[in-house]
């Protein structure tokens, strides 16, 4: 489940031309590997899952084993090279953007087949993005269309929700013209997301893709998320047996880039993360995601091949300065001073060594260093619980009582172990003098709503980045919402300084200036500290000896296609 | 059925080789950590074709283990049984198990006290039956059947083929025993011992089964062995009594004889314990004093003597400075005590069920 | 005997209706109420107001029950808040893993609990006797999923000789009819795929076996113990049978009367989802799914789940009372 | 009601029954006394006996015994992923995770998991008493119902009861406590109605009641103290269940939700993560629940032994 991020304004010519460059070379690099495109080899490759994907439809989708599935199954214009967050050709060879910044056009790779047979051409894309724009009823809820809503905003029957979608036009079969309300950073980067993939009209229309029914949280799919998504992607559904949580892929004998390797990709689900490993060793998969890391040596001295990720995502402690109607969180927490004892009672580095796997950073700011804007000049908070304490009684706060929320079943790439995570910090925070009362529900949907609707005093939380852009960290917390205040996650978080920086950074003409207004926001915040960023932390992935060729990816986005098996 | 009864006559007539002898017979349970209990210690009789005797005394006297030791159904473990059983001079004491289920049922069968917990309550009475004929006779199931209604009918069980069929809860408790003394009898046994087979029974039908078991007796040879603690059984139907206490043989006598002249005071005392009629209203009956319990071991002296009114100081073995030992006393007569009684304490005999008619 | 099972028919009415009612007050006093519970805490009031529009929770609550009685006698609980499908649908997708396991582990402790259970009886006090009594109570009370969790260790992961999660290979595409896989291996003769399923069952059905196990064997060492000392198995032996005879038909027979009674319990118990043992081995039955759904407070799950597999449970017993009735000829005419 | 059921109930009763059987001067207690003599030559029940007093003076003196604080994360610097500092000076049997001396947490876990235990036995017996008497007391419909609504009970199988339960009331110790205790109240109730049953026909009663007895004073000063040898062992059993029940539901993660308060349960379940290079974490804690409930389960057989003839072989 990522969290999203509200639509921003930017003039953002700058990432256009850098992403043409990509293409040039990087589809240079695609014809060079043509040559070599057999799809002889096979063989079938189990991947562990740490849970069923909601439905097939990554246009209703939101969480990563939706995603990490519909990534094989379907293309998007735009792609991410693999093992980094920078943009690279997909279905779309190149594309130019008009000097004002609102008019994209995509040049289309041609003689596409979507796996039904339906041509891919700019008619096809349109239909795409009309579908999106014209999404009525349940599927404009929340947790339904999702992604749309986090990047384009509004529909076309919800005239007053801002909306940077306008129109989308076919010149002529290899090239769609795409027309946005305002300029945006988001766009095209966001393009890259499976949400957007290009998925086959006919199909859609056959199975019924916008038929949602249900209520807003028990959201039931048409038969087009279920059983038939169709896309033009290196693999193709082939079933998904929900009693045994297996749903399998496979081969697109006719994709139109290199084809796989594989002749099947079975995605199955274990929840439990010990019992994945057990699979793996005792043969029964051949991999899986978010491996816990007190399992990295001995896999890797069983001869499996760990690959972690390089850390794009970010561990704070969320804390809730109060003031949200409905909630009771502590008042006292609006004191700066007693928010700096948390910050300076917290053993991050212990933590960091103790708790995460190597590779793991210490966080001093809400961001990780990969990503632009990120500076180490900002106030730092190094453990020091004498001076929490200290802190605390001048707050007059000492063994002030603080309800601790975590997560149970559940690992995140930025969270493996949320219990051993909880007891060092709610440990660490009860030496500094104060009151820990604990609250540990499941992670999906309780403790994700309690959190977010501000019932926690403090709480455990982080996220992924979804593209390299500094607003889809800090702006995703911290930016006001429509009410004017931040997430309730944070309370009644209200620091104009904070916002306008934000939005000045968000609205900045050019990449150098973006990364400057972002170093500025990022002092602000942890000056403010409406949080304890806690620590950046290389999930990983395991495959057997055998398996070759997957490139672990920041987003957590890996392509299977180059995967081959046994040999 | 007439063709197995005449054989039984035959051997009756044919003479009077005992059927059974038992000698110096001694059963002791052992139990691991506890001293072992004599159960029964040196106890000797034998029956003749035809006969009829008793073995009486309070219940825990050691009669019932006699009986199981001589059909060889005591368990095997934390027993031992010592001394001689011969069954038509085959000695069974430390005879194989095979042996053993061999002549059980077939030569020598027994019947038991309670007709209901003796019969398998999941079992049809029928198959109950045949399978003794099966076993023995080797029937086949037509046959069998046909023969166990014969039996059923013979020991006076009303539409026997309908009863085959039932269980044992479908029966009256009269004959559920007559159940029992069918199978008992399925093979005309050379011995057939009876342990207290009336005491579960309404006076009635106490009365109808003694008089059954007599019946099937006389009229085949068999030779009983009635187990019980009733003097009016014993008067109703044995030859020959032996009383018991506390493991060992205290009294033998022909019936009449002992009725009329009771030797040890526990023989007299279970007599004068049964209410009589002739006896002027109000006269209290004399119980005997404490109960099997207060025995004392044979080896210190009388077993009985601890509740015996006429027991003296050499009654005990420091005293005496031997252990009370079995003696002739008279034609037909052993007597074990060193004070015996002059003379019955009470005229005539009792009467009492099954009183000798 | 027709009648008694009328009779018996007769007074589960009483029970299931009490159930019924028991559920209907659990699912009304869960957090937030029925509404909630199914919607969950994100539901906009408009979702509440429709839901209970839908399901009359305006009206009286006795309208209101009779509502939920319907729908529970057409089999109706809802749609897993998670997947968005009917209970039913996922109950039956799950159930036949569960019943297979219940199967395999009921075989394994009854083809050695009776064995062992009537060896120690009549051997009783030897050493055979001693460690299976030791035995039977470590067997309850050992934690059921510690003993799942080693025997994975040791077996599948460490020697590798047994699958250790899974009711199949997924590598291994087999057709499958009726979702009793060994059942499917058979029926579509792919006997790799049966034999891969049955393969399946083994570590699970142990761990899950082992508390059956321990009781069957001290049922029916006890039950024998008694049985021995019955007078009509003196009264058979009297009769010179066979000793095989006097086993089969006058011990074995009545002893197994009360283990009967116990079998039918447990079998009850291990139908009603072998929670803890399912989740270690990733089995996809009846208890894995409940797991999933306390970690996803999937209520409509839940509540449909529980109500289906304890009436189930109540039926088992139901049978295990007329088996009874037809082992035991003095039931039957009372 | 079905015989299943019925079988586990008459069992109880049959114990009930027995204990109805003792002479009326307040022979309950005599009962037990002549039982406690018995147990005093029964090996079993000293070995049963034994263990649970260890345990109980472990749990009441953990302070004292327990080498370090068990939250103390002592050696937490030296714990990297994938390895845990072994045992070591002060540390007997190592650290766990979060380098929290292993022995410590043990000594302290067994007063969690004990309270557990116990409180929430004796919650069900109390109610199941309470149900009990209401039944065997009044009888009538109040018996009726009573009975009804625990075969109502009886038919949910203990887990899935649990797991209601302790959804319903959300994740805290005191839930995991009532959840367990419910699923103890059917057998307590049938048993104290059985012997209350019993009793009520034991001649003692009819007579006392033929003085004028009000029924009320029979029931608590007659047929109470005779029911109590037959709760006695049952809820010296039920415990067994009850702890392992405890460890069950906190590995389901119903338990308590401060896991840093040591636990048996608890414990077991989060060594599930370092089975593979550090299965002593498993091991340790699930050996102590298993010797607690085989100590309980030895102690209360061997005591219904000696309560009950019929069961003594």
């Amino acid at each position: 489940m990522r969290r999203r991020s509200p639509t921003r304004v930017l003039a953002a010519s700058a990432a256009a031309l850098t992403a043409l460059t990509m293409a040039a070379c990087a589809s240079s690099d695609r014809n060079a590997a043509d040559e070599g495109g057999s799809s002889a080899s096979g063989g079938t490759l189990v991947f562990g899952a740490a849970g069923d994907p909601a439905m097939l439809d990554p246009a209703f989708g939101s969480d990563g084993e939706t995603f990490r599935i519909s990534r094989q199954i379907f293309d998007g214009l735009l792609t991410t090279k693999p093992g980094s967050a920078d943009l690279a050709p997909s279905l779309a060879k190149s594309y130019d953007v008009s000097g004002d910044g609102l008019e994209y056009t995509f040049h289309l790779e041609d003689g596409v087949t979507f796996a039904d047979g339906t041509d891919f051409n700019a008619d096809a894309v349109c239909a795409n993005f009309e579908r999106w724009y014209n999404f009525t009823g349940l599927a404009q809820s929340p947790s339904a269309s999702t992604y749309w809503q986090d990047v384009f905003g509004g529909f076309k029957d919800t005239p007053n929700t801002p909306n940077i979608y306008k129109s989308c036009a076919a010149s002529d079969d290899a090239t769609a013209v795409v027309t946005l309300n305002q300029v945006t950073s988001k766009f095209p980067a966001a393009l890259t997301l499976p949400s957007f993939s290009m998925q086959s009209p006919t199909a859609m229309e056959k199975y019924d893709a916008d038929n949602l029914s249900g209520n807003d949280d028990a959201l039931t799919y048409p038969a087009y998320a279920l059983e038939h998504p169709t896309g033009t992607g290196p693999f193709t559904f082939d079933s998904w047996d929900r009693g045994n949580g297996e749903v399998t892929l496979v081969r697109n004998e006719d994709y139109w880039g290199d084809k796989a390797k594989l002749d099947k990709i079975i995605f199955r689900t274990i929840s439990d993360g010990n019992t994945r490993r057990q699979e793996l060793e005792a043969g029964s998969i051949d991999g899986y995601d978010l491996v816990a890391p007190a399992d990295y040596d001995s896999l890797d001295q069983a001869g499996f091949q760990v690959l972690p990720r390089d850390p794009f995502n970010i561990l704070y402690l969320g804390i809730n300065a109060g003031g949200v109607a409905g909630t009771s969180a502590n008042p006292a927490l609006q004191d700066v001073r007693v928010r700096q004892a948390l910050a300076y009672a917290i053993d991050r580095d212990t933590i960091v060594n103790s708790l995460l796997p190597a590779g793991a950073e210490k966080a001093i700011e809400f961001m990780p260093p990969s990503v632009d804007g990120w500076t180490d000049d900002v106030t730092t908070y190094d453990y020091d619980p004498a001076k929490a304490r200290q802190l605390l009684t001048e707050a007059g706060a000492l063994n002030m009582k603080l309800r601790f929320y975590y997560p149970t079943d559940v690992s995140r790439p930025y969270l493996p172990d949320p219990a051993a995570m909880f007891q060092v910090i709610s440990k660490n925070l009860t030496d500094a003098g104060f009151t820990i009362e604990a609250v540990s529900l499941p992670w999906s949907p309780d403790y994700l709503n309690a959190v977010q609707a501000g019932q926690a005093d403090i709480h455990l939380l982080g996220w992924t980045g979804d593209y390299n852009d500094a607003y889809n960290f800090i702006g995703t917390f911290f930016a006001a919402k429509a009410d004017g205040a931040a997430k309730a996650e944070f309370g009644a978080f209200r620091d104009q300084g904070i916002f306008d920086a934000l939005a000045k950074a968000d609205g900045a003409p050019d990449a150098e200036t973006r990364t400057v207004d972002y170093q500025e926001a990022n002092r602000l915040i942890m000056d403010y500290l409406p949080g304890v960023p806690i620590s950046h932390s290389p999930p990983a992935l395991v495959v057997a000896g055998d398996v070759d060729g997957l490139v672990p990816s920041p987003l957590t986005a890996e392509d299977f296609a180059p995967v081959t098996i046994g040999n | 059925m007439s063709t197995a009864f005449s054989a039984g006559i035959r051997t009756a007539l044919a003479g009077q080789a005992p059927v059974l002898e038992v000698e110096e017979l001694s059963v002791r349970f052992t139990r691991r950590g506890e001293a072992g209990t004599q159960a029964v210690d040196g106890v000797s009789f034998s029956v003749a074709p035809g006969e009829t005797i008793g073995l009486v005394g309070e219940s825990g006297c050691g009669k019932s283990v006699t009986s199981l030791a001589v059909m060889g159904l005591l368990p095997g473990r934390g027993v031992q049984v010592g001394g001689s059983v011969r069954l038509d001079g085959q000695e069974l004491v430390g005879a194989g198990d095979r042996t053993l289920r061999k002549l059980r049922g077939a030569d020598m069968a027994m019947v038991f006290q309670d007709p209901l917990s003796s019969l398998n309550p999941t079992v049809t009475i029928g198959v109950q039956v045949t399978e003794v004929l099966r076993q023995h006779r080797g029937m086949n199931g037509k046959e069998a059947t046909e023969e166990a209604a014969d039996l059923l009918d013979r020991v006076g069980i009303p539409d026997p083929r309908r009863r085959l069929g039932e269980y044992p809860h479908q029966l009256s408790g009269g004959m559920r025993q007559r159940a029992l003394i069918a199978m008992s009898l399925a093979c005309s046994p050379r011995l057939l011992i009876a342990d207290e087979p009336t005491t579960a029974l309404d006076v009635t039908i106490q009365a109808q089964i003694l008089e059954l078991l007599r019946e099937l007796v006389q009229g085949s040879g068999t030779a009983l062995v009635m187990i019980t603690h009733d003097l009016g059984v014993v008067a109703g139907l044995c030859d020959r009594v032996h009383v018991m206490y506390a493991g060992k043989i205290i009294e033998t006598a022909e019936r009449r004889d002992l009725f009329a002249r009771p030797r040890h005071p526990y023989t007299g005392g279970l007599l004068a314990s049964v209410p009589r009629l002739d006896t002027p209203r109000g006269t209290a009956l004399t119980p005997i004093r404490g109960s099997a319990r207060d025995a004392i071991p044979w080896a210190q002296g009388c077993a009985f003597a601890p509740r015996c009114d006429s027991g003296q100081d050499d009654c005990l073995t420091e005293v005496a400075g031997t252990t009370v030992p079995l003696e002739d006393d008279g034609p037909g007569r052993e007597l074990r005590c060193r004070h015996p009684l002059a003379t019955a304490p009470v005229a005539g005999s009792p009467t009492t069920s099954g009183a000798d008619r | 005997m027709l009648r008694f099972i009328v009779r018996r028919l007769l007074q589960l009415i009483p029970i299931l209706l009490g159930l019924s009612v028991l559920l209907f007050a659990w699912l009304r006093a869960l957090p937030g109420g029925p509404a909630q519970a199914a919607l969950g805490e994100r539901a906009t009031p408009e979702d509440i107001a429709r839901y209970n529009d839908a399901f009359g929770l305006d009206q009286p609550i006795i309208v209101q029950y009779l509502k939920f009685l319907g729908r529970a006698l057409r089999l109706d609980f809802g749609t897993s808040s998670r997947t968005g499908r009917a209970v039913t649908t996922e109950f039956l997708e799950r159930f036949p893993g569960t019943v297979e396991l219940t199967v395999f582990a009921m075989i394994v402790a009854i083809g050695i609990g009776i064995p062992v259970g009537y060896l120690a009886a009549r051997r009783h006090g030897s050493w055979i006797d001693s460690t299976s009594v030791i035995g039977s109570l470590l067997g309850v009370a050992i934690p059921v999923f510690f003993l799942a969790y080693m025997l994975r260790l040791v077996f599948a992961v460490d020697l590798g000789w047994l699958p250790g999660s899974g009711r199949q290979d997924v590598r291994m595409d087999a057709t499958h009819v009726t979702n009793f896989y060994v059942l499917d291996g058979l029926l579509t003769r792919e006997w790799d795929a049966a034999w891969d399923a049955l393969v399946h069952l083994v570590l699970p059905g142990i761990a899950l076996g082992t508390i059956p196990l321990a009781i069957i064997v001290r049922i029916t060492r006890a039950s024998v113990l008694d049985v021995v000392n019955e007078d009509y198995v003196r009264t058979a032996n009297a009769k010179g049978l066979a000793n095989a005879t006097v086993r089969r038909r006058h011990i074995i027979r009545n002893a197994l009367l009360p283990v009967s009674t116990t079998i039918g319990l447990q079998t009850g118990l291990l139908l009603s989802g072998a929670v803890l043992t399912e989740t270690v081995f990733a089995f996809g039955g009846v208890g894995s799914a409940l797991r999933e759904a306390i970690s996803n407070r999937d209520y409509s799950i839940l509540q449909g789940f529980i109500l289906i597999l304890a009436v189930m449970y109540v039926l088992v017993n139901l049978l295990v009372d007329i088996s009874y009735g037809l082992l035991d000829p003095r039931v039957r005419v009372r | 009601m079905t015989a299943a059921l019925g079988h586990r109930r008459e069992k109880i009763d049959a114990l009930a029954a027995r204990a109805g059987q003792v002479p009326a001067d307040g022979g309950g207690v005599s009962l037990t006394k002549s039982a406690f003599r018995r147990l005093r030559r029964d090996p079993v029940a000293i070995i049963g006996a034994v263990i649970v007093v260890v345990f109980l003076l472990v749990a009441a003196f953990a302070p004292l015994l327990a080498p370090r604080d068990p939250l103390e994360q002592a050696l937490l610097s030296q714990v990297r992923q994938g390895s845990i500092p072994g045992a070591q000076d002060g540390f007997p049997l190592g650290v766990d995770q979060l380098g929290r001396d292993v022995l410590s947490r043990l000594i302290y876990g067994s007063r969690q998991s004990l309270m557990i235990g116990v409180i929430s036995t004796v919650l069900g017996a109390v109610v199941g008493m309470a149900l009990g008497v209401l039944a065997g007391a009044f009888g009538g419909w109040a018996d009726t119902l009573v009975m009804r609504f625990v075969d109502i009970l009886l038919s949910i199988p203990g887990l899935l009861m649990a797991i209601s339960i302790s959804v319903l009331l959300g994740q805290n110790q005191y839930a995991l406590m009532i959840a367990i205790a419910v699923t103890q109240v059917p057998v307590f109730a049938r048993l104290l109605r059985g012997s209350m049953l019993a009793q009520r026909d034991s001649d003692y009663a009819l007579a006392t009641k033929a003085l004028g007895v009000k029924r009320s004073r029979i029931v608590f000063t007659h047929v109470l103290p005779n029911s109590l040898s037959p709760v006695i062992v049952q809820g010296t059993l039920s415990l067994a269940t009850a702890i392992i029940e405890a460890a069950a539901l906190s590995f389901l993660g119903l338990g308590d939700p401060d896991i840093s308060r040591p636990e048996w349960g608890a414990m077991l379940a989060s060594a599930q993560a370092v089975l593979s290079f550090r299965p002593q974490l498993a091991i340790y804690p699930a050996l102590c629940i298993i010797v607690v409930a085989l100590g309980f389960t030895l102690l209360g057989e061997s005591l219904r032994e000696a309560l009950d003839p019929k069961f003594r072989r």
